[in-house]
């Protein structure tokens, strides 16, 4: 019964995907979309069901579908694991996937291949699904792959821009990179626990301590803390933490509800979620946590300080997205899983709201997406505007919307952990505040600064695409009730994945709620600057060749994306031009040097043949006589 | 010193003065009848060995047959002069250098590898009568023999294709 | 009769014949005329059929004569084929030097 | 029924495709081909219902040589993927305008005949035959029907044939030696010898001179891109397809088990000539102006993982390796099978030429793409199974193997979506395009049906293959030479 169901879930988006790339065409206008929308929905439902289950009975359940193939003593088979933390992660990548397939329905509607638009999408939630109930950790590499792949798809969506096309491919790429590190730390585990379930990875790593000795048991943790330090390198690249990070806000060329549902929702989560997986990993080795930690703490302030200055509204929330992984990461490597994934769950509520939100105004725009075109448009649009509110206040930290509780939940275990990464976390919050609001006023207040003809046109975007922002918004709002601090339904659900917690949850003293104050007011003075600055003043961001100093630096993003160039994608592409010029040809030449060398041989020689008999005889008669005394020759001498 | 070593000591000695006459001299003639003469003296030296039969076809093949053809062809060309330019002064010396390097190893092999030689058998019985010598031939050496018929008549065959004048070249 | 041999020694043959042949062979390198090496070639082949006689009677036994007459006919067909061959040649080229044959040239 | 049928059959293909006539050229060898295939399957599936199906006559006394052919897991996969490819590259050549079509079917079965043979036979000296007569066909192929400059294909093809013929000469002296020491040339007695390590070393590069030319290895490589681009592309499948499949297969089946001893003190030197392929391979590729030589150098990478997984002499290695042979097999034929119809719509072969084809051309981009993500070994294509294999045996190897193998996902990627984004995408190119005809569609319908259900379940290939693995493993180490 479970088979049935789970191949259901599985399968329903997968159908999804082959139907509309073959019949997609013909099912009329948004036909298509619908039947994608509805293939999710399924997905929705029957995770739904298997949820309200284990919220019931709390025993996960495992299905084997068939064996794949085996390598080295490892067996792996496509099993399924339902447990808490992926129904959790299902439940947001199927609910929010169904929203915003939804919107996508009206958002494409007039896009030639939006066939072939919701044929990927669906492709993708099937590999989301994939990647996140595989029970190990080859089966999650296929849904991390798909994924992978589904983004370049959808990023390269408008293939006729060869932009698009280089950022859907740099995605690509950024992505393998993380994936060899994810490979290599897969054949580490393989290689050292002869298995790669998550269920009994544990377990064997227990066996092998217990029969080895001291100086032994140092060595194979420190094997472990490798093959940890290469799945975060996975983790880094499919979630963009620093170095790899530079792909996600070039993958905001894709369509803007793919950027809501990969680009910030659930694919550049499955970092998170694998790290949580395999948090036992981690666990065995804090010298990685630790680099997870700072990894991420700085990820999260140079993302959200390269946020504080772009202009396009899709590049903002792209570099706040990375902002916040960067804070989940910092939680993840303080060991605070459950909060890394509460703070998941929030982002990616209020992201996803935010992106639809800016698809609407883009929508209403005819794809203007730089702000300084932008403004005033409150008052044509209300529900995106109230929405997006909702959300950036979320985002922001203030109190009582979701984003307040996460938020302040990492800040708070950063605290107790590492003062210094308490302030890079803090400082990053702010600086949120203050960008979410620069965009926010930007966008929706004063005048507007676009053209007459825009002005003309500009309308609420139909119901299609405020339903799912409406829905979006509300659960921004509330979301954080999941874990009240306090008491927390999420940790208590998340218990019997992760353990029991050794330092527990926050004991609400006087330092806590003096932490949460600091973070609103944080907050608050973020908003502040920005209502100054922007709404007071007026300000409007300069034109790109007007910029100077810091300002100029960091609307460059730093230079990162120059500094890879040059370091790597340059110096790869001249070796290969040297290869290709010249040791190619020098190699040719070599091997013709051969039939060269032969040729001349063969050219000297044929002079010997100069056809005089004479001499032809004076050869021969030497010859023989050669011969004669090589045959005697011990006897003459 | 018993006669027959004298006689062939002189036997030799015409040989091979005859011999490298006939290398020598520029008028081909003039080889040719050195060349006879040498052959003459190598059929005395079959006369010494008592081969009577063999002397005498040497003295028919040879100085009958092959050096009349010599002696034909000389005259055919009008070559009845000593026109011959000598080969380059390097080209004679190494030839010089290689007759002896030749007579040398050749003689060094014999001299050092020491051969045991006699005492000389004298069976009485007799091995080079015509008699005995046709009994070979027709018995143990059947075969080769008629193959050396067929190897003559092949010769002839080519000898005469070879010198007629071909007629198709003309038109 | 007894052994020839007896009075002078198969050594002498041999010497005799190694300096034959060794003419011959300095003939056909000394000379150009196509004809005279011709002849020092008739000279090693005799030098080698002295030498097949002189072992014949060392040995008492016929076969080195009947080896005689096979090559004396060998001989007499050669002889006959090179010179129509050279009378070809010199029809064609009016000289038998055989300095000018270098057709062979590759 | 044996082995021996699908020989006869594939002959007997070639015969009749030529003697059939220029018109029915085509369909006789598809269907003969087709009928190979048929038989091909059952001997495979009398071997698996463990009937002996290898054969061996005696042919001559002295020397003594058999006409054996093995019926084992790894010669019949071997000789699937050849029977299997064979009518796909008939069929891709469907619709194209081919001269003298009767000789040009008739010398692709018989290239099909010469290579099957190859994988099917146990002694050295048959092998060697079906070895160097696979050569011929396919230098009359890529001579006859290829395309660019005359002289300049003349160039390319002659150095091709010498190339792979001088190394050919090194494993004919070393079978040559062998045969001094093993009076036969049956694998059985040549894998019995017990050789001394200088001599092992010997033998071991002799055959590796073969081998490495074959596959290629680099810096033996040098013919490759050429030939590559100047066959036709049925010449070219059949070149990558199938024929450098016999210089890795050989590997396996000739080089490890006769030289155990020298495979394993310089396996390391051995590895790193396969890596420095993969990097070698892809650093080039990326710049590549022409189709068809990117995608010689992009199986110029892929064969040097498939060789340094074979040298790793471990399970993993030499499985993967065959796994990784086999899948390559497929998306390399549909991969140049795209580049076919592209050339062939487009009328040249420079990438810059190209572009724009994805708004004309649906269904092929579609094709093209799988192929493409095959080709950099997306999970669920067969391509992966092989390649993660391979790198786990890398790995088990050194750490750093695996990383510098692993390069090949980073870098694959790289060249290939570069090339698949300049050749099919972008503003739609000005030339009209048509989309995949009924013949290519099957084609790469085919193979990216066998991709993806192998990279799904690739357990019977597996199972097939793990007892003659075993054996060859057997053979390289276990210490006593017996078998």
């Amino acid at each position: 019964m479970d088979q049935t169901y789970i191949l259901l879930l599985l399968l329903a988006p997968l159908a999804g995907f082959i139907l509309n790339v073959f019949f997609g065409k013909k099912a009329g206008h948004n036909g298509a979309g619908y039947l994608a929308t509805f293939a999710v929905f399924i997905s929705f439902c029957v995770t739904l069901m298997y949820f309200l289950q284990i919220n019931k009975t709390a025993t996960p359940v495992q299905v084997n579908l068939f064996e794949w193939f085996s390598f080295g003593k490892v067996t792996v088979n496509m099993g399924i694991l339902l447990d808490q933390l992926s129904l959790l992660w299902l439940m947001f990548v199927t609910g929010i996937g169904t929203l915003i397939h939804l919107y996508s329905v009206s958002y494409m509607h007039d896009d030639e291949n939006r066939h072939k638009f919701f044929a990927y999408l669906n492709l993708f939630i099937f590999f989301m699904l994939l990647l996140v109930t595989g029970d190990n950790l080859l089966v999650m590499f296929i849904g991390w792959e798909g994924v992978g792949l589904c983004s370049y798809l959808l990023i390269g969506f408008w293939y006729k821009n060869q932009d698009y096309n280089d950022a859907a491919k740099k995605a690509f790429i950024m992505n393998r990179i993380g994936d060899l590190g994810f490979l290599i730390g897969m054949f580490i585990i393989a290689y050292l626990t002869k298995t790669l379930d998550y269920a009994q990875i544990p377990d064997a790593i227990k066996f092998k301590l217990s029969l080895l000795q001291e100086p032994q048991q140092m060595k194979f943790i420190s094997a472990l803390s490798i093959a940890a330090l290469a799945l975060f390198i996975g983790a880094c690249g499919k979630s963009a933490q620093i170095p790899l990070y530079t792909w996600l806000p070039d993958a905001m060329a894709g369509p803007t509800p793919v950027s809501a549902l990969i680009h910030a929702a659930t694919m550049v989560t499955a970092g998170i979620f694998m790290v949580t997986r395999m948090h036992f990993l981690f666990d065995l080795a804090p010298n990685v946590q630790n680099v997870i930690a700072i990894v991420g703490a700085v990820t999260s302030i140079v993302a959200a300080t390269i946020g504080l200055v772009q202009n396009d509204i899709k590049k903002v929330l792209a570099y706040s997205t990375v902002s916040q992984l960067g804070l989940m990461f910092l939680a993840l490597g303080l060991g605070a899983y459950e909060v890394a994934v509460f703070h998941v769950i929030t982002h990616a509520f209020f992201k996803a709201c935010l992106f639809l939100g800016s698809g609407s105004v883009i929508h209403a725009l005819h794809g203007e997406q730089d702000m300084r075109k932008m403004g005033a448009l409150k008052k044509w649009m209300p529900i995106t505007y109230i929405t997006f509110l909702i959300s950036s206040l979320a985002i922001s930290g203030i109190p009582p919307f979701s984003g307040f509780f996460s938020k302040d939940e990492i800040l708070m275990t950063a605290f107790h952990e590492n003062k210094v990464l308490y302030v890079i976390g803090s400082v990053a919050s702010i600086m949120t505040a203050f960008y979410m609001f620069r965009l926010l006023y930007l966008t929706f207040f004063k005048d507007f600064r676009g053209t007459e003809e825009q002005k003309h046109h500009l309308h609420e975007s139909p119901a299609l695409i405020t339903f799912p922002l409406i829905v979006l918004a509300i659960l921004a709002a509330i979301g954080g009730l999941i874990s009240f601090p306090g008491a927390s339904w999420l940790n208590q659900y998340l218990a019997p994945v992760l353990g029991a917690k050794e330092h527990g949850e926050h004991h609400l003293g006087t330092t806590e709620y003096a932490l949460m104050a600091v973070a609103v007011i944080g907050g608050l003075i973020g908003i502040g600057i920005a209502y100054a600055k922007y709404l007071k003043k007026g300000e409007v961001p300069p034109a790109d060749e007007e910029m100077t100093g810091l300002h100029k630096v960091l609307y460059h993003k730093y230079y990162i994306d120059e500094a890879y160039e040059f370091l790597f994608v340059k110096p790869i592409n001249a070796l290969s031009t040297f290869f290709r010029d010249t040791l190619e040809t020098a190699l040719s030449g070599f091997v013709y040097g051969f039939g060269k060398v032969t040729n001349a041989i063969g050219d000297q020689g044929r002079l010997l043949q100069n056809g005089s008999v004479g001499r032809y005889l004076f050869f021969f008669v030497m010859g023989m006589v050669a011969i004669v005394s090589y045959l005697f020759y011990n006897k003459i001498v | 010193m018993s006669t027959v070593l004298i006689i062939f000591f002189i036997l030799s000695a015409v040989t091979l003065a005859t011999a490298f006459l006939t290398v020598f001299t520029k008028n081909p003639i003039h080889s040719a009848i050195y060349l006879v003469l040498c052959f003459f003296s190598v059929a005395g030296h079959y006369l010494l060995f008592n081969a009577q039969f063999l002397a005498v076809v040497h003295v028919i093949v040879y100085s009958g047959a092959i050096m009349i053809l010599f002696l034909f062809t000389v005259m055919l060309m009008n070559l009845n002069k000593e026109d011959e330019v000598h080969k380059p002064r390097t080209t004679r010396l190494a030839a010089g250098i290689i007759f002896i390097l030749t007579c040398l190893v050749l003689l060094a092999i014999f001299i050092q590898t020491k051969p045991i030689v006699g005492p000389y058998d004298d069976t009485g019985v007799d091995y080079q009568s015509i008699k005995v010598l046709g009994n070979v031939l027709l018995n143990e050496y059947m075969v080769p023999f008629e193959f050396a018929s067929v190897l003559l008549l092949v010769g002839m065959i080519g000898a005469v294709l070879l010198s007629k004048r071909e007629k198709t070249e003309k038109k | 009769m007894g052994n020839v041999l007896n009075q002078i020694g198969i050594e002498n043959y041999i010497f005799l014949c190694v300096i034959l042949f060794s003419i011959g062979v300095f003939g056909v390198l000394y000379r150009r005329n196509a004809i005279i090496v011709f002849m020092s070639i008739e000279i090693m082949l005799n030098a080698v059929n002295l030498l097949f006689v002189a072992f014949s009677t060392y040995h008492q036994d016929a076969q080195g004569q009947v080896f005689v007459f096979f090559s004396m006919a060998v001989a007499a067909a050669e002889v006959a084929v090179g010179l129509a061959i050279l009378v070809s040649i010199f029809r064609n080229l009016n000289s038998i030097d055989i300095d000018n044959l270098k057709n062979l040239k590759g | 029924m044996d082995v021996s049928i699908v020989l006869i059959l594939l002959f007997a293909g070639a015969l009749l495709s030529f003697l059939s006539g220029d018109k029915w050229a085509s369909k006789t060898a598809l269907l003969t081909s087709v009928v190979a295939l048929g038989a091909s399957w059952l001997v495979l599936c009398k071997h698996n219902a463990k009937e002996v199906v290898g054969v061996s006559y005696l042919w001559s006394q002295k020397p003594n040589i058999h006409v054996a052919l093995s019926g084992d897991g790894l010669s019949l996969a071997m000789l699937m993927l050849t029977t299997a490819l064979l009518p796909l590259i008939i069929l891709s050549t469907f619709g194209r305008n081919i001269q003298n079509a009767k000789s040009f079917y008739s010398l692709i079965m018989f290239m099909g005949f010469a290579m099957a043979g190859t994988f099917l036979a146990l002694d050295g000296f048959v092998y060697y035959i079906f070895w160097e007569l696979a050569l011929i066909p396919i230098y009359f192929i890529a001579l006859l029907w290829g395309s660019g400059e005359h002289k300049d294909r003349q160039r390319a093809v002659v150095k091709f044939f010498i190339y792979t013929f001088a190394g050919s000469l090194f494993m004919l002296a070393a079978f040559a030696y062998l045969y001094t020491k093993a009076g036969s040339f049956m694998w059985t007695d040549l894998a019995k010898l017990d050789l001394s390590k200088t001599e092992q070393i010997w033998i071991f590069l002799a055959f590796f001179a073969a081998y490495a030319i074959k596959i290629p290895l680099i810096p033996f490589h040098t013919w490759q891109a050429a030939v590559y681009e100047k066959a036709p592309t049925a010449g070219t499948m059949l070149l990558s397809g199938i024929m450098l499949k016999m210089g890795l297969y050989s590997i396996l089946r000739w080089q490890l088990p006769i030289a155990p001893l020298a495979a394993k003190s310089f396996m390391v030197i051995f590895i790193w000539f396969g890596l420095a392929g993969v990097l070698y391979g892809s650093v080039v590729a990326l710049r590549q102006k022409n189709l068809k030589k990117l995608l010689a150098y992009s199986s110029l990478a892929h064969v040097g993982l498939i060789a340094a997984g074979a040298y790793t002499l471990n399970k993993d290695g030499l499985s993967g390796a065959v796994l990784q042979m086999i899948s390559h097999g497929f998306a390399i034929v549909g991969l140049f099978l795209a580049a076919d119809i592209i050339i062939d719509r487009l009328q040249t072969r420079e990438i810059s030429e190209m572009g724009g084809i994805r708004s004309q051309a649906p269904k092929f981009t579609s094709m093209f793409m799988i192929m493409v993500l095959a080709s950099v070994a997306l999970p669920t294509t067969f391509n992966f199974v092989g390649e993660f294999t391979v790198l786990y045996s890398l790995f088990f190897k050194k750490v750093w193997f695996a990383i510098i193998g692993g390069l090949t996902i980073i870098l694959g990627a790289y060249y290939m979506l570069k090339m698949f984004q300049n050749v099919m995408l972008g503003e739609t190119n000005k030339k009209p395009f048509r989309d995949v005809s009924w013949s290519e569609g099957l084609t790469f319908s085919i193979i990216i049906a066998v991709t993806f259900f192998f990279g799904l379940y690739p357990k019977p290939i597996n199972d097939l293959i793990a007892p003659s693995i075993h054996q060859i493993m057997f053979l390289i180490h276990s210490g006593p030479r017996l078998l």
